[in-house]
């Protein structure tokens, strides 16, 4: 699938539920989902410090595709970082360089999301993309 | 409730009809900020409507007005306070701004040598923290801490031990704003005079819940912030037993705080204006005034009986929640902290603002007391004048909706 | 004048139809303090009916609601200063906090040393004097002072021949409080960078009166009070220079400046919160961006052009008087101060408030300037946006009938 | 006169005026009239600092009886001090420090003071009191 495609398909996933328990339910549950990361990757280099909650983010290129592993201390940031890793793991470096983030601001999250954890978000999905540039054009 | 009538309390906050992601607001962060009755915000636009002026010097009358404004406010904390005298209730811009005064002069008055010891607790708020530790960094004093029993208590035997006769400072908290913990702060005063040690109470927590009487505690400093009782923001007060603060020299320099300038030599004013450089928060004074007259009305007593009664009923429903661990003593008064075994505290506060309930996450601005107890934070809910039993409720039950929903 | 409708302007001060002594109250006290339109006070109020909260690091819709307007505020200032960044805008708690700080935080970092001078000039604020004398006496630097002529200008050449390489800081009034005098400060600036100084712009009297470009300016802090700017009372502002700020130590220490405490060392905050430390005059914030909002609906050159045009009619109208003196150069603005030969300014100021106008009297926190003219002090009348010429005929009749009776 | 007559007499003089000027003219002219002080006199020791205004106060004693001398830069602040000097002078010191100073509260004058200056006139009345304690039971 494109990015474009998982962006849609995601989108509406969400737009099945109806109130906010549903959609934070869903969430959670990606979080709960994402691939675990293992231990000895969640160095200070890989940390992305946010206000209340960790973030931990490794990435790396196998075969031209990006390979993204993430973790948080907290459940729903850790469902958030899911939603990007679905959408950007295993395209190639350019794709993801390229790749429109807003549609994040469609999933009608961000709303229920702390100014601080919207930030976290915006910082994550640099992060992940700032990661690809290493691996671009190669 | 005869006496202590919620609803009719309830209905002076306009604010707490407001509601937030479609439920009605349950506010439990009152350890942060309190919400203002009406009786402030009138004043406070009285103020502006009817006598604003710069106060002090001025000849005219909107002036004279304000200036009797301001000092008559002075004359409410003095009250409040049980201060001897209105001189030694200078007006800061809050806890921080007043701690952080204290530390400045004693610092500039070099007061603080190396060897000499500044005592504090294991439980202390930033702001009564970091200004002693610049403090000890520019002076060569070192830092101490009275260490935590596992129940959110001072270890009082430690405390004893850590009193010496090198100890220059002993800067408390009254009450802890992470755990409720009351401190038994008369008695630890009273020994750290015993040592000759100046003694600080940051009370910015006490005030909204508790009567004081800084005669009857027999302290030198005691700092507390308009915000949290009831009054705006950015106005704060210091008492200063006036002996001390009038052998001390002063902090900010600039208008109001001198009796005569010149390029040759400057010389200070009396107190309390001399620690008041520059347009006061006038505003906020008055402010101050009308939220302390407004506490009195209702009276300190009847008002802690209430929050007790909240915060008592809070832990009972809590506690029977799967994981649940609180923190501080049982008799803890103010704030109740918890978090719940494989939870993150602020997943659990995201989920509890969805349904309306304002709590507050994180660290507290306690970092040392967290790390003591292994936690990153904790959930707090802390109680004011116009919580409800009802409240109460509703906080358990959306504590436990969003545990199932986070396990 | 369609451009400016000074009816439409008074109508949104409820002060302004109050009666003082039985008379309207005609308010020429402005360069002490500003009333406050409704749109202001309506800002603070709604602050406190809608979304009061403590904020950054808060969970809470509250806390995230007031976290966004604090921070508008914020952007709101920097857009208003053309600051490149957000990030170089303190709140302070005035004008005299601001430059407190910027004394201070040099002093810490021990940027001046014996032998090192700073250039005032004769026109200061105490507030602008006392916090560089403590500076001083702390560091060993020596004060110079820019003399004045006998129209209250600044001595040009005398400027550039105290400017040495010694100068490490120039702390200059923008407008002088007392006498209305505009200082060519972008030419003083300039000349100070120079030779290496840092550069301070006491703005107090220029906020209300004139747009401020600090990157126009290039200069490195200036500092302004919320108050004379129709904002609340307790809130001011600090503008820094982003390099500059970033290399020097924290004041105040407590909640908010800091990253991470413990007891073994504490890392500080980035700009601008590492200068604001305890939680901030909220309110104040969000009134002061209310209050730059709605001189800007007025716009600045519009209100300078009347107040300009209220202050020369003033002029004239006084010129004629029997033993008036003015002070200060023709093209003063803000403020009018005049003498009566052998009347004292306290008694006529006294007269002139029975007939409901309100003046400033005495030596306005300038005593050093008071001194130099060898008067006790002056009369100082003082113009805003909601003054009109009648109010400057009032003021005339008034100073002539006083006159009169004290003769 | 004893003090109550004289503070009688001021008082009625006083209620004759309607408005505010003719009462303060009424004190300026009091304090046109005050005796001249010595420049001598108005030396630091006898000066009592005000807000905005230099009062500069002589005591002495002849004959048992008070005499003071007053002056200040300000007018009306002036006028003020005769008012006390007019009843307290040529006085005995008993009858000085017995005597009743409330009857300012009664003139209405106060109403149009600044509180700077009301203060201003406590001190005023204290002071005088103040030297009479020096003579007094002798
Ligand atoms: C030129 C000048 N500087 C400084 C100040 C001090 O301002 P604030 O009292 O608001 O701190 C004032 C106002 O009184 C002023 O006019
Ligand atoms: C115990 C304690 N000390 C100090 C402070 C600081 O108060 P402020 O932020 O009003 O200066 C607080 C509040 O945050 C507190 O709870």
């Amino acid at each position: 699938m494109t990015i474009a495609e998982t962006q849609q398909q995601l989108l509406e996933e969400l737009s099945l539920f109806h109130d906010w328990t549903e959609r934070y339910e869903y969430v959670i549950g990606l979080g709960k989902h994402l691939a675990p990361m293992p231990g000895e990757l969640q160095t200070r280099d890989r940390l992305i410090e946010g206000c209340q909650s960790q973030v931990w983010l490794d990435a790396s290129c196998q075969d031209g595709r990006m390979h993204y592993l993430a973790d948080s201390d907290s459940l729903i940031t850790k469902g958030m970082i899911a939603l990007f890793v679905r959408v950007l793991d295993r395209q190639t470096p350019d794709d993801v360089l390229t790749a429109d983030m807003s549609f994040v601001d469609q999933t009608g999250l961000k709303e229920h999301l702390a100014p601080t954890r919207a930030n976290a978000l915006n910082l994550m999905a640099t992060q992940m993309k700032q990661r690809a540039l290493e691996f671009a054009g190669k | 409730m005869p006496a202590f009538d919620v609803a009719a309390i309830r209905a002076q906050f306009p604010i707490l009809s407001r509601e937030v992601h479609g439920k009605p607001l349950v506010y439990l962060d009152n350890a942060a900020t309190a919400h203002k009755p009406l009786a402030v915000l009138d004043a406070s636009r009285r103020y502006y409507e009817e006598i604003n002026a710069n106060i002090h010097r001025g000849t005219h009358h909107l002036s004279q007005l304000a200036t009797i404004a301001h000092e008559e406010a002075r004359l409410t904390v003095a009250r409040h306070l049980n201060s001897p005298t209105p001189d030694e209730i200078i007006f800061t811009s809050g806890t921080t701004d007043s701690i952080n005064l204290v530390a400045s002069i004693l610092g500039r008055a070099g007061r603080l040598k190396p060897g000499d010891e500044i005592l504090l607790s294991h439980l202390e708020h930033h702001s009564n923290i970091v200004p002693w530790q610049m403090l000890c960094e520019r002076s060569g004093a070192t830092l101490h801490v009275i260490p935590v029993h596992d129940d959110g208590t001072l270890d009082l035997p430690a405390f004893h031990r850590l009193l010496t006769e090198r100890t220059r400072v002993l800067a408390l908290t009254h009450i802890s704003n992470a755990f409720g913990t009351v401190n038994p702060v008369r008695e630890l005063v009273a020994a750290a005079k015993q040592v000759g040690a100046l003694t600080l109470l940051d009370g910015a927590q006490a005030a909204p819940h508790l009567p004081i009487d800084v005669q009857d505690l027999d302290v030198d400093f005691y700092a507390f912030s308009g915000h949290k009782v009831y009054a705006p923001t950015g106005i704060g007060v210091l008492y200063g037993r006036y002996k001390i603060l009038d052998s001390l020299p002063p902090w900010r320099g600039g208008g109001e705080m001198i009796k005569k300038v010149s390029f040759s030599g400057t010389t200070y004013n009396n107190l309390p204006f001399r620690y008041e450089a520059g347009t006061p928060n006038i505003e906020g004074a008055i402010g101050l005034a009308a939220a302390l007259d407004w506490i009195n009305r209702i009276g300190l007593d009847a008002l802690h009986q209430h929050e007790q009664s909240l915060i008592r009923q809070a832990a009972a429903a809590l506690s029977a929640l799967d994981g649940l661990r609180l923190y501080g003593p049982s008799d803890r008064a103010a704030s109740l902290s918890f978090n719940i075994d494989g939870i993150h505290h602020y997943d659990l506060g995201t989920l509890l603002d969805q349904m309306g309930i304002a709590v507050r996450t994180g660290h507290h601005c306690c970092q040392p007391l967290m790390e003591r107890f292994g936690v990153t934070g904790t959930i707090r809910a802390s109680f004011a004048a116009y919580n409800t039993t009802d409240e109460v409720i509703q906080l358990a039950a959306a504590v436990k909706k969003a545990a199932a929903m986070l396990r």
